[in-house]
């Protein structure tokens, strides 16, 4: 019987291979490992059904098994995220982690969900759709939650500026992007853009997005109520990214590069925003029971995991799928990656006016099955059964990995080769020299103006938000009424993360935490991109290891809970990975945006204050990586508890209106904060730092370079300055007078004593134009 | 002017947002006969003289590797226009 | 006083606009695009975006729906009509005004606050500005540059249509440095940068005085507000 | 399948910024003899059976009133192709 329906492999060309032929020809030979699955994965599916799996059922636990999608070597570490933390920590907590986003109460009947997610491999193949998708993918995340998208923020890693391939990868990513947000019309307040020679062949294209709700509003993705009907619906499902998921996200590249083309998304932000508009009318006539956006993996992730979180079943008809081609076969319809579709279980009483407003918004749906009683996914094709599966096995009993972890035995040398040990030549003594290396410094291309990528992006649209681009954290105003506000700051020093991947990802919440303090709110929520090598090798899983036990423990510290996040591995390109980038997010919330403080000089003759202490710390700095091409040492002392001290005194100090403005301290350290609080709005200034380096006994190249954590520069008004230094003095945090602001016009200068003087103007036309001349 | 024309479409099996519009715009309209539309670009290639061979050769490549994306477009032709 | 907006599927500013009618003293009525009548609104406004994806050409599917055909029909009545970006754009694709919009001469989307020149202060939407008067408001969009042939420019500058000239740098490669027009009955006004996103303090642009306090943009609101009671 | 195609041109004596950037490109290639370039669409119109001359003439109303703008550009071509 076995050789009469069955064709070898593969999509099924006449014939479907249905659950009755998976019994009936157990010997049959299935392409597990083209689909990425292991001996023993493929044994346990087996294992699970009883049976041989039909290649519809091979699709989906092979796309829900791989890494991307079943967290399998991460789960293990991601834990504590859930585990460390205290009661009082959960209290704003409304949704944790698990789900499509976390959800943080804000307060006044508000809650915001905000995550940030990876589109790395797809936006190398094809940088512009793989960027545009991966904004589509993050917003349907918040969508998926009840949330109204209200902005977005993009944290990029390209390779080396000087390499051929940088060029087509920035144009590429940056304008899609644009291309989509834009089209969203979600304003884009900030974000990361790195260059280094490690993510040539990986550049990362990771996306936030972050979402506003009524506490009444929050929608979970789950099927509970036997005989509630499930709807598909957006766009038709098409070719689009068949096997991305796995074949993308899980294998790392071949270093033939562009000529292994697998299919690729394309996006249409259009459709999108219309199925965001329809998706809020849903939500208001509280019509949709549960919701879930189709991402990687697409129907079967949908179909899997509605069932499983409701624990409950479903039974599906795939020939009801809408599809843009008729040749679609039931396994690619099940893989298709199609963007900008959703899943929706309704109760059939709500049928009519779920219609009605799809109509209205002429977004094509149509009704795929219900939910039924038993825990058991049935999906048919026609008459056949394709599949037949507990959804709990696909979507969350998947694979669990504790891989082998190793000490990367490299680690001493590097850490051994400090900038003292190396014996890196500062020019202390010759004015000429650092007032050159300053120059060399903030205006090299990862401390340059990003103004050439961010003025590609809208801002203003929504007409809420009070910082963006090139404050230290995105803000945007959530209730009109009262001002009721958040922030956003992203960050990741994949250098730190080299030297010492602990440090790398609390340096990583240090800073963002710090941005989000400087700007006026109160941190909240924590999410993160973790942007790693291959699992497989065990010294990448030993940096992964340590930067998750670093971020856990560093939100303990601070007392802000991790709410959700992404794990991309397989960031390497051959042997090679690239350092690990976990990139951090922290939410603040604002009581009343209006009271945000700007990040830089407004104002003629305020005082210039330094909060916190210079150390002499250059390893892995900017300074050591732009005149010396040297990485090597231990990154800066992290200082949590007093990350959070400076915190809660920036926060006390704005809620008091003294606080003219406030910039954090973190790459390039001094130079590059007076540099950039100088530019903002062209107000002038004259520093000294012969007293920090009396204070703190260090030298100029570290007053001016060193990149010790803990310190934010803030500009202060005449009339404010007791009350503000005795607050600092009472709350024991180091403050010390380092300059006064001047005036502005063409005249106007940043002078450095016993160094430069700099002319604004000339300043600000090498500043703004090291990135155009590189890709303009 | 002597032109190459250079045709360039989106990939069959790759969503065409743009063709969609396009075609339910056409079916608001009442065009019904109209089942899809599909839109790529015209690229006119503008040379002194009548193209030789070489340079026809030269337009191949180009056409292939900087005017269209090998992973979302096809050339779907080439031809000379005097 | 009433002041529709207009919302097409892809419309985005429609939020924006709406609240600067409101912070300027007028009543909002949103119009759909499937609205055949204006609910009897006394000015329009219609928003920037991207509607219907602005695919084939920015506004020229939206030229097409029933509310744009109701509008063209009120605005040859003298219906003061204000197009911003992606309005504009439809008001040309509706022949409302003349000329084009093509690609931005840099290839790429630009946002930035954009100086402007206000260069005729008799229509609807610019009477309560100074001639000459110089006004920053943002700016953002990836096809704004304006392109008319020579007779109809000659027609736009011999008889004062040109509303708004981009100062210090042209953005996107617009003829005579082209940012807005009017029509000639003077009701009908269209530009590419954004008043709607210059009503508000602290969510404006920058201006010497304090971060995102411009608020430029209102004058535009005020003025049909005094159009309509003058008429 | 059948299709109607339409080619439309940016009228030629507007700027094209697009196909001036892609000049541009070419000539820093090194292509000297490729004098200008100018970008338009290639819009295909897929229809169910052989298009009618009724059909056609529907679709050339269609190029001139909606897939072009008269005022900018040039509807070149419409063609069938079966
Ligand atoms: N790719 C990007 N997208 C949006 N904003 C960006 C991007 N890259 C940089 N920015 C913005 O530019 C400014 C400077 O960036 P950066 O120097 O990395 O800030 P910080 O040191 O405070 O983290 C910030 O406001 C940041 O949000
Ligand atoms: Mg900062």
């Amino acid at each position: 019987m076995s050789e009469l329906t069955t064709p070898e492999s593969g999509p099924m060309a006449s014939g479907v291979d249905t659950t009755t032929v998976a019994a009936a020809t157990p010997d049959k030979h299935q392409p597990w490992k083209e689909l990425g699955l292991k001996q023993d994965e493929y044994d346990r599916i087996k294992d699970i059904l009883g049976r041989r799996p039909t290649s519809a059922e091979l699709a989906m636990y092979s796309v829900m098994w791989s890494e991307h999608c079943s967290y399998k070597s991460s789960k293990i570490y991601l834990r504590q995220f859930g585990e460390k933390v205290t009661d009082e920590m959960k209290t704003h907590l409304m949704v944790g982690m698990g789900e499509n986003a976390g959800v943080v109460d804000i307060g006044e009947g508000w809650a915001v969900t905000f995550k940030v997610e990876s589109h790395n491999h797809p936006s190398y193949i094809e940088p512009f759709q793989g960027a545009a998708t991966g904004v589509g993918g993050i917003v349907r995340d918040i969508l998926t939650m009840g949330a109204r998208p209200i902005a977005v923020m993009d944290q990029l890693r390209f390779g080396a500026v000087e390499n051929p391939d940088t060029a087509r990868v920035v144009h590429g990513v940056v304008s899609g992007i644009s291309f989509y947000g834009n089209c969203l019309g979600l304003p884009n307040i900030g974000g990361e853009t790195v260059f280094d020679k490690v993510y040539q062949g990986n550049p990362l294209v990771n996306a936030l997005s972050v979402g506003a709700l009524r506490h009444k509003d929050l929608k979970l993705a789950k099927a509970s109520n036997p005989g509630d009907l499930v709807i598909l619906f957006g766009a038709r499902t098409g070719a689009d990214g068949i096997g991305g998921v796995s074949v993308l996200a899980s294998e790392t590249f071949d270093s033939t590069g562009p000529s292994r083309r697998p299919a690729v998304q394309v996006g249409d932000p259009f459709a999108e925003k219309v199925l965001i508009e329809c998706c809020l009318e849903l939500y208001a006539a509280d019509v949709v029971a549960g919701i879930q956006d189709l991402g990687g993996a697409g129907l079967s992730c949908a179909t899997s995991e509605l069932a499983s979180n409701g624990n409950a079943g479903m039974r599906v008809q795939l020939k009801d799928v809408l599809k843009r081609d008729e040749s679609l076969t039931p396994e690619e319809i099940l893989m298709s990656e199609s963007q900008e579709r959703m899943m929706a279980i309704v109760p059939p009483k709500d049928l009519k006016a779920f219609k009605a407003i799809v109509d209205k918004w002429e977004v094509e749906y149509s009704v795929l099955g219900e939910v039924i009683d038993e825990p058991r996914l049935y999906i048919n094709w026609g008459d056949e059964e394709i599949v037949n599966v507990p959804p709990r096995t696909v979507a969350h009993d998947g694979p669990v990995y504790e891989r082998p972890v190793a000490y990367p035995n490299w680690i001493d040398a590097l850490n051994a080769n400090s900038v003292v040990a190396a014996g890196l030549a500062r020019a202390n003594d010759n004015a000429t020299e650092l007032a050159a290396q300053l120059v060399q410094v903030v205006t090299s291309p990862n401390q340059a103006s990003k103004s050439w990528i961010t003025d590609q992006y809208d801002h203003y649209v929504g007409g809420n938000t009070a910082l963006a681009m090139p404050d230290d954290s995105g803000m945007v105003r959530v209730s009109e009424e009262s001002g009721l506000g958040v922030a956003i700051a992203t960050d990741a020093n994949g250098r730190y993360g080299q030297l010492d991947p602990y440090a790398g990802a609390q340096l990583a919440l240090a800073e963002a935490y710090r941005n989000v303090a400087t700007s006026g709110a109160a941190p909240l929520a924590v999410t993160n991109c973790l942007n790693f090598g291959s699992p497989e090798n065990p010294e990448v899983m030993w940096q992964f290891k340590q930067a998750t036990a670093g971020l856990a423990d560093g939100c303990l510290a601070l007392g802000i809970p991790v709410t959700g996040g992404n794990v991309s591995f397989y960031n390497q390109t051959g042997d090679v990975a690239i350092h690990p980038t976990p990139v951090v997010g922290v939410l603040g919330v604002i009581d009343d945006v209006a009271r945000r403080v700007p990040a830089g000089w407004q104002d003629e003759g305020h005082n210039i204050y330094l909060l916190g202490i210079t150390r002499d710390e250059l390893d892995g700095s900017v300074w050591s990586e732009v005149i010396h091409d040297h990485l090597g040492g231990k990154p800066p002392v992290v200082d949590l508890a007093g990350e959070k001290a400076l915190g809660d005194l920036l926060h006390g100090a704005s809620l008091q209106g003294l606080l003219a403005s406030a910039h954090d301290l973190s790459e390039a350290g001094l130079a590059q904060a007076i540099v950039e609080s100088t530019l903002r709005f062209g107000v002038g200034a004259r520093i000294w730092i012969t007293e920090i380096m009396e204070r703190d006994g260090v030298d100029a190249t570290a007053a001016l370079f060193s990149e010790s954590t803990g310190r934010v520069l803030v500009s202060v008004g005449r009339e404010d300055d007791v009350k503000f230094v005795g607050l600092c003095e009472a709350r024991g945090i180091p403050v010390l007078r380092i300059g006064v602001t001047d005036g502005r016009g063409p005249d106007a200068q940043l002078a450095i004593k016993d160094i430069a003087d700099f002319n604004l103007a000339d300043l600000r036309a090498q500043y703004q134009s090291t990135i155009p001349d590189l890709f303009g | 002017m002597p032109k190459i024309i250079v045709e360039v479409m989106p990939k069959a099996d790759l969503l065409d947002p743009q063709g969609k519009a396009v075609a339910n715009a056409l079916h608001r309209q009442g065009h019904a006969n109209i089942l899809n539309v599909r839109i790529g670009k015209r690229i006119e290639l503008h040379t002194a003289g009548v193209p030789t061979e070489a340079e026809l050769a030269e337009a191949q490549k180009i056409a292939d590797s900087f005017l269209s994306n090998g992973v979302i477009e096809d050339v779907v032709k080439i031809h000379v226009e005097n | 006083m009433k002041i529709g907006v207009v919302t097409f599927p892809g419309t985005l500013d429609d939020r924006d606009a709406a609240r600067a009618v409101r912070i300027a003293g007028a009543t909002v009525v949103p119009l759909w695009h499937a609205d055949e009548n204006l609910h009897k609104v006394d000015a329009v406004v219609l928003p920037g975006g991207f509607s219907y994806g602005d695919y084939l050409r920015c506004g020229a599917i939206a030229a097409q729906a029933p509310v744009t055909q109701a509008i063209v029909k009120a605005a040859n009545g003298g219906l003061p009509v204000l197009g911003i970006c992606n309005g504009f754009q439809v008001l040309v694709e509706s022949h409302l005004l003349p000329g084009g919009l093509i690609r931005n001469e840099a290839q790429h989307f630009i946002c930035r606050d954009q100086k402007l020149r206000v260069e005729n202060v008799d229509s609807a939407w610019t009477n309560a500005f100074e001639l000459n008067q110089e006004i920053t408001i943002p700016l953002k969009n990836g096809e704004g540059g304006y392109i008319a042939d020579a007779e109809t420019l000659k027609r736009l500058e011999g008889e004062g249509l040109v509303a708004f000239r981009y100062l210090d740098g042209n953005p996107n490669g617009s003829v005579n440095d082209i940012a807005g027009l009017r029509n000639e009955r003077g009701n009908v006004v269209g530009l590419m940068p954004h008043p709607e996103h210059a009503v508000e303090a602290g969510f404006g642009p920058d201006t010497a005085s304090a971060m995102r306090s411009g608020i430029d943009g209102l004058k535009f609101f005020e003025s049909v507000l005094k159009a309509v009671v003058n008429a």
